[in-house]
């Protein structure tokens, strides 16, 4: 269940239409089921109030909507901001990729969104989902009414919550968090343990599920190349369907390699797999690495920082030694 | 300040002054000197063979029992420092040696840990110059020796090899003459001063040690010396055994004065 | 590849223009052997090796792959090779994470008068790899022969 | 198979750690030592003849009970190489042997007077007897 | 489609001794695009190039690929061939058959089947490649010389006698560095100021060559051509331009206890001063360490007995910025401290000096008007000691001194012991020596006469204590020869220090980026070949400190340097390494990561605007390479996370291709 209400949100997204601040909202509303919420822009409050969506299942991460929202017109467009997407938002800052000018961004508290896919699991032909008293109801076809712990839907990136602070915005309504101490690198010490044979044969079966269906790299708040290098058949390794497997490795080493440093673990990449791979997995690899060799670096919780991946220092550790190190983290 | 304090063999027999005059002046100064138990002889010195072992146990045993109290070691015989503190730099950095010191110790009954070179060694003079201060001690001082000319002899043991010893430079060192300094008493300087002895060579070759004495003591009275202080019975036997132009003294017994604890016995 | 019923690895050795490439013309001066498995391809820095040729390397049959360049701190350009260091620490790190052997991937400073090391260091990175055998898990089937 | 010499000649490299080839014979070991007049053979000479295997002569020579170990060609070696720490690996492979002890416990007493330090008891003992 | 042309060299046996060379030239035949091969003895030769520029001509060819030594021996020569038949340099590709194979492996079946394969991934890449033209850049013809001593004097004097301007930065208030300091040189014996003064007389009256003394480089930006530096001119409180050097200043100011550097310290000066009589500039410096005026407040003698009114307490540091073609570090060299030597009792006894202070003390100008005389008590030496090689030659593991032979003691030794007995046929001179090394024009003959006519003690051994007692310094040396150790009552001992690079040295290679070796002397491009150049493009190196050298040698370093740097600034344009980044600007997203990795800060940033499909038009930021400042590195080719940036001559595709080539 969310703090803050959905009225709320409305209100203030009308309040800033209202008074000239924006032209538009990007926010949220419902898909084909309760559950599949999408994002949209809205311009009215009408539209507001009609369709805008606040609920456990508004997880999308909407900085890099910003892309494209700031270019449209010289006009700003407000967008609502979880914590962790306020990360994307300043990793994208730094990069340059919208003009800060044209967003207002309203930072929104939360408090862990659900996953559909545990929810689904538990439950089958689900006709809606709602609160009740802090627990998830679902109306089935079945089972008839099912109820089910909150905690133990949420999503993994929101169970393994890095911070609940806001780390950018215009206007924050309701309460601010901290930083937390989260446990989401115990996954990755966990596989860091096996020994190569079972960590070979982990990755194997993990990504030999992979379609290319390329939902996580066009998710991914990081992945705002003009041309992506997988789509550019200059680039030496474009490849769009998987053909063997060394193609799925490559796919999602490159991938996970261009966003060492940015990447904000957003967790869009495994929460839009279709397939459910674990894609998280890779990138908290080099972010619990880069925290390991060079530091604790948090992209996106300074605007304008330097990531390490283009830094240095003379006494850095060298590649078999962190082969090593790698490890005995384990 | 506790302090683990190693005496030696020779402290507790022709050398009590040096030992009782350090244990004394301790307290005055605020350290205090918690003697190894059960502590055994160095060996009176280094031998400096990386295969022997069993020679330099004694020492690692006392490194260990330090650790343990999580103190530093201070000696005040030149020897046990020097043998000490060589055997300490085996324990660091020869990974071979220490490993058969370690196997050796494990045997013990009473065995701690293994000995890794941990423990920091101090002389008793480095303890007065680097955690009390020579200042803190010229305050201390009720006799101060003023107009006394005192040559420091620090011999070969306190200072060399001077990468392991770190104790001051070995070439020209000045700590025991900024100790005499702050007894107030007026250091004289001569060249013979880091110049071995003649040390254990006397039951070899008397001769030869006369000669070393002789030339030490020469030039410290060359130089105006009324006394000579040091740190090592071996220097001082020797120095008295072939010598008689100048007095010799422990550095701990002239502490003892200047604080008042001893009587000074030339005074007047 | 299989020669005459004995592994004989592939080995890819990137080196940097200035140092390391110089050592390996030193190593050939003062004929030095290494194994003829290795090949080397010049590039300017060791900065300028892209994780992608490497994997690229693997796929078309490599069973190892090298980077050599100057020592840290003897960069021609100042600092590229610092920026290889911790790419290539990263990289590895995330293979040797995917349960590739770690030894297939190596980083070696090589400076422009040290031929010998050159060719020590190939003799060592062809032996480990010898040892490893085949890449099984970077390898491409449409690439075998 | 090593001869006899080089054997010694390897077990007092091993044990003393020092490397002669970094001599570069400036001679300064024997300009610093102060047991130069009492020895035959002089530290300088210590190290070129365990380099060269001529080690018989210096185990043969009383020179190796003149050292006084006062680290002094040691400290000021400018290339590091230790020559008393040579010294004193030859004598050792001597009193390591059977019977050859250079001064034995007997022996001591008439050498003793009312002030001799414990201290120079043990230090004779360890540097010529096993 | 390309149409590549293959050539194959024997290299005498070298290459064809282990390689089936004709087996090469015939598989390479069969390789995409390659229309003619063939294989010849010496490719380098004039036939061999005739063979390339005929078979370009009669084949078409829009490519080659030479199968012969490393490139870095060759890759310029026949990049001119190519050039010289009209095809472009950059279409030549070097397959390294020699360095890398022939030499390196034994048997001819491996060798031969190894360089097949180079000599396809030779060709995979030359299929790839474009033509380049190199970019060009304008050239400052101003030179910059960093130290006036006698090495950045003769490097001026030869830049700006060649018609270019040049500016000298010196940190001491004169030029003249070491060498103003020395009394004779050796082995002609000529006074040392006797021929170095007239030069700085001519550097002063030079109308090419600026002086800033007490000045000090502070950054520097900008490439070969084109450096951009700051100098920072420390304040010296007297107007250049109005002081006449008349010195009535430095005879009144009442402030006389100053340590006088000039002589080492072995007398004093005044806070306001004129190092030297010939000094150059001519000019008084305030110390500000010791003026009382600015101090305190309170003095200013020194502006009231100046009647050109160039006292000026007021001033500042100022900073002047000069452009550069060329940079030349001239920075020189100082005897190492004597601390860790202590058992020569160099801070026990005042009689005890280096080799430096001795010159100070035979000089006519020097402390004691060139008598010898004991720094103690000014009484008159009779025995002498000189040790050589104090702090040269020593182990690392003995952690003082150098590894390096300081090359210039033996020679000054011979020379103070020759003047000391010529002088003084009174005094007993010895001098220690573990050898003496005299590799130089009449230089052993010198030392023989030293020992012949002038009965100098050369003794083979080295001096282990020196002890000050009563007036003497005892010396106890070994007299190897004699098998002897030897006592010597002296009365002065004179240490031969080993002499290091300036510190100033270190901090000066960062700000050119510069590399060094572990003694902190600049290195050298090449070693044999390139010696008065550093890696580092448009920066020469003058003098010892690239290395020990002695008089005669620095200046012939010097001439070389400045005939670099005339050779530099005498071009209008300087061509550049084609080989440089180059970013796609309609796959650049503008994420400035590249930026971030270049060393050079040779990227940066605009908004362009983009015509999009729909006919409407859209900003976006993207980057840009300044051509003239890429040194082709190509570590932003790397950060460029959509390949938008890439590096000519090494392109992605290009090393792919050879990937392949080698994988197959």
């Amino acid at each position: 269940m969310q703090e803050i209400k959905r009225e709320d949100l409305i209100a203030k997204a009308a309040q800033l239409l209202a008074d000239g601040t924006v032209d538009r909202v990007i926010g949220w509303k419902k898909g084909e089921f309760d559950y599949d919420v999408t994002p949209a822009v809205f311009t009215s409050k009408e539209e507001l109030e009609n369709e805008f969506v606040w609920n456990d299942f508004c997880g999308a991460n909407f900085s890099k909507y910003l892309r494209k929202e700031a270019e449209k017109t010289e006009s700003k467009a407000a967008v609502f901001l979880k914590p962790c997407d306020t990360y994307s938002f300043n990793q994208l800052l730094t990069e340059h990729k919208f003009d800060r000018e044209k967003v207002y961004a309203v930072g929104v508290p939360c408090n862990g969104m659900l996953d559909d896919s545990k929810i689904k699991a538990a439950a089958n032909g689900i006709s809606s989902v709602s609160e009740e008293n802090g627990k998830v109801a679902v109306e089935t076809l079945y089972d008839g009414k099912i109820t089910l712990e909150r905690n133990e839907m949420l999503a993994e990136r929101c169970v393994n919550c890095k911070s609940k602070k806001h780390v950018a915005y215009d206007e924050l309504l309701g309460e601010d968090g901290e930083v937390l101490d989260s446990a989401r690198f115990d996954e990755v010490a966990k596989i860091e343990a096996m020994s190569a044979d079972e960590r070979f044969a982990f990755w194997q079966n993990e990504l030999s599920r992979c379609i290319r269906c390329n939902a996580c790299r066009n998710i991914c708040p990081a992945c705002t190349c003009e041309k992506c290098v997988f789509d550019n058949p200059d680039s030496g390794v474009e490849n769009k369907a998987i053909a063997d497997s060394f193609e799925e490795k490559m796919f999602h080493i490159i991938r996970a390699f261009h966003v060492v440093g940015r990447c904000t673990d957003c967790g869009e990449c495994s929460r839009v797999c279709p397939q459910n791979i674990p894609l998280h997995l890779l990138n908290r690899k080099f972010i619990k690495d880069i925290n390991g060799f060079y530091g604790d670096y948090q992209a996106g919780a300074e605007a304008g920082s330097r990531a390490p991946i283009v830094d240095f220092t003379k006494e850095d550790l060298e590649p078999g030694e962190a082969v090593e190190r790698g490890g005995e983290n384990a | 300040m506790k302090v683990s304090y190693f005496p030696g063999c020779t402290l507790r027999t022709k050398a009590k002054d040096l030992d009782f005059y350090a244990r004394k002046c301790a307290e005055i100064l605020g350290v205090e000197l918690c003697e190894i138990k059960d502590w055994q002889c160095c060996g009176g010195v280094f031998v400096s063979a990386k295969d022997e072992v069993a020679s330099k146990l004694s020492s690692v045993r006392a490194l260990a029992a330090a650790r343990d109290e999580e103190q530093p070691l201070v000696t005040v015989c030149s020897a046990c420092h020097n043998v000490i503190k060589q055997t300490n730099s085996a324990m660091q950095n020869d990974p071979d040696f220490a490993a058969k010191a370690n196997l050796y110790m494990s045997q013990d009954s009473n065995a701690s840990a293994p000995y890794n070179g941990e423990t920091e060694v101090y002389h008793y003079l480095e303890l007065l110059r680097d955690v009390v201060g020579f200042d803190k001690i010229k305050e201390a001082v009720k006799n101060p020796l003023t107009g006394k000319k005192i040559a420091a002899y620090y011999g070969c043991m306190l200072l060399r090899p001077g990468k392991v010893m770190n104790f001051d430079d070995p070439e020209n060192p000045t700590i025991i003459e900024d100790f005499i300094r702050a007894l107030g008493a007026e250091p004289v300087v001569y060249p013979e001063r880091n110049e071995c002895c003649g040390a254990y060579v006397v039951l070899e070759d008397a001769d030869s040690a006369k000669k070393k004495s002789s030339k030490v003591a020469d030039s410290a009275a060359n130089h105006g010396a009324e006394m000579i202080v040091t740190a090592c019975p071996l220097c001082k036997y020797n120095l008295e055994k072939n010598t008689s132009v100048v007095p010799v003294v422990y550095f701990t017994e002239l502490l003892a004065i200047a604080l008042g604890v001893k009587e000074d016995t030339d005074a007047e | 590849m299989q020669v005459n019923g004995e592994f004989k690895p592939l080995i890819v050795a990137f080196c940097c223009n200035w140092c390391s490439y110089a050592g390996a013309d030193l190593a050939g001066n003062n004929r030095l052997n290494y194994p003829a498995e290795v090949k080397i391809i010049r590039v300017p820095c060791s900065c300028r090796v892209n994780p992608m040729f490497i994997l690229r390397a693997f796929q078309r049959g490599a069973d190892g792959v090298i980077l050599c360049g100057c020592h840290p701190g003897d960069c021609h350009y100042t600092s590229g090779n610092y920026y290889t260091r911790r790419r290539m620490a990263l990289l590895f790190s995330m293979l040797d994470y995917l349960g590739i052997e770690k030894e297939r991937t190596r980083v070696e400073w090589v400076s422009a008068a040290e031929g010998a090391k050159f060719a020590a260091t190939m003799n060592d990175f062809v032996e480990k790899v010898t040892a490893l055998g085949e890449n099984k898990r970077l390898e491409d089937l449409r690439c075998k022969k | 198979m090593l001869n006899k010499t080089e054997r010694q000649k390897e077990q007092i490299l091993r044990m003393s750690g020092v490397n002669p080839l970094k001599c570069m014979r400036c001679g300064k070991c024997s300009g610093t030592c102060p047991s130069y007049d009492e020895m035959e053979y002089h530290p300088h000479q210590f190290v070129y003849m365990v380099e060269t295997g001529d080690i018989e002569t210096l185990r043969n020579s009383d020179s190796i009970y003149k050292c006084l170990s006062c680290f002094a060609c040691v400290d000021r070696c400018p290339r590091g190489v230790e020559p008393a720490k040579i010294v004193e690996a030859v004598r050792l492979t001597v009193i390591r042997e059977k019977g050859a002890n250079h001064l034995t416990a007997n022996e001591i007493p008439a050498l003793l007077d009312d002030e001799t330090p414990q201290q120079l008891l043990m230090s004779a003992m360890r540097k010529y007897s096993k | 489609m390309q149409r590549i042309g293959v050539f194959v060299c024997h290299c005498g046996t070298n290459i064809a001794g282990t390689i089936d060379v004709k087996a090469v030239a015939e598989a390479l035949k069969n390789e995409p695009g390659v229309v003619f091969s063939t294989d010849y003895q010496y490719m380098c030769s004039q036939a061999g190039q005739d063979i390339i520029k005929n078979a370009i001509a009669e084949h078409k060819l829009t490519g080659i690929v030479v199968c012969s030594c490393s490139p870095r021996m060759h890759e310029n020569t026949f990049r001119k061939t190519a050039a010289a038949a009209g095809l472009n340099s950059y279409m030549v590709e070097i397959a390294n058959i020699r360095e890398q194979c022939s030499w390196v492996h034994k048997e001819m079946p491996v060798g031969t089947e190894k360089a097949i394969i180079l000599g396809k991934a030779a060709v995979a890449k030359v299929n790839l490649n474009a033509p380049l033209t190199p970019g060009e850049s304008p050239v400052t013809k101003r030179a910059l010389v960093i130290g006036g001593g006698i090495a950045g004097i003769q490097t001026a004097l030869d830049i700006a006698d060649a018609g270019f301007p040049v500016d000298i930065v010196e940190t001491k208030p004169t030029i003249g560095g070491k060498m103003a300091q020395l009394d004779k040189t050796f082995p002609t014996l000529d006074c040392a100021a006797c021929i170095l003064t007239p030069k700085m007389v001519e550097v002063a009256q030079h109308e090419n060559i600026r002086i800033f003394s007490y000045s000090e480089v502070s950054e520097i930006k900008g490439f070969v051509g084109n450096f951009d530096v700051t100098i920072k001119r420390r304040a010296r409180y007297v107007k250049e331009d109005l002081c006449t050097g008349c010195g009535a200043c430095t005879e009144k100011c009442p402030q006389k206890k100053v340590p006088n550097e000039f002589n080492l310290g072995m007398d004093n000066r005044r806070a306001i001063y004129i190092p030297f009589a010939q000094a150059v500039p001519k000019v008084a410096t305030i110390d500000a360490d010791y003026c009382t005026m600015l101090k305190t407040g309170k003095c200013g003698v020194c502006s009231k007995v100046c009647t050109a009114g160039a006292i000026d307490y007021q001033a500042k540091d100022e900073f002047v910025e000069e452009k550069y073609g060329a940079i030349v570090a001239a920075t020189g060299f100082n005897p190492i401290s004597m601390d860790k030597f202590d058992e020569y009792a160099y801070s026990q006894s005042k009689d005890v000096i280096t080799s430096l202070e001795f010159e100070r003390l035979t000089n006519a100008a020097g402390p004691t008007a060139g008598k010898l005389l004991r720094p103690s008590d000014g009484e008159h030496p009779h025995t002498i000691v000189f040790v050589q090689c104090v702090g040269s030659r020593c182990a690392a593991c003995a952690e003082k001194g150098k590894e390096y032979c300081s090359k210039i003691c033996c020679m000054y030794t011979a020379k103070h012991a020759m003047l000391t007995r010529d002088k003084y046929p009174d005094t007993d001179v010895y001098v220690f020596y573990i050898d003496v090394r005299t590799p130089g024009k009449a230089f052993d003959e010198f030392y023989r006469r030293a020992v012949e006519e002038y009965g100098v003690h050369y003794i083979k051994g080295m001096v282990g204590k020196v002890s000050p007692e009563g007036n003497k310094l005892k010396v106890q040396a070994s007299d190897l020869i004699a098998g002897k150790q030897l006592h010597i009552d002296a009365d002065l001992v004179v240490l031969a220090a080993a002499i290091e690079p300036d510190k100033s040295a270190r901090p000066l290679a960062t700000m050119l980026t510069a590399s060094m070796d572990t003694n902190d002397f600049f290195t050298e491009a090449h070693p044999k070949l390139r010696p008065v150049e550093s890696p580092t493009a448009g920066v020469f190196l003058s003098g010892t400190c690239q290395g020990p050298k002695d008089i005669p040698e620095t200046v012939s370093q010097a001439g070389a340097a400045a005939s670099k740097v005339i050779g530099l600034l005498a071009k209008d344009k300087l061509t550049g390494n084609p080989c440089v980044a180059h970013s796609d600007e309609n796959m650049c997203n503008g994420c400035s990561t590249c930026g971030n990795v270049c060393p050079y800060g040779a990227i940066t940033y605009e908004d362009k605007e983009f015509r999009m499909p729909d006919r409407t038009t859209k900003m976006r930021r993207i980057a840009v390479v300044n051509e003239a400042v890429c040194q082709g590195c190509g570590c932003c080719t790397v950060a460029c996370m959509s390949g938008a940036m890439d590096l000519k001559g090494f392109m992605n595709k290009q090393i792919m291709a050879e990937v392949d080539a080698i994988c197959k």
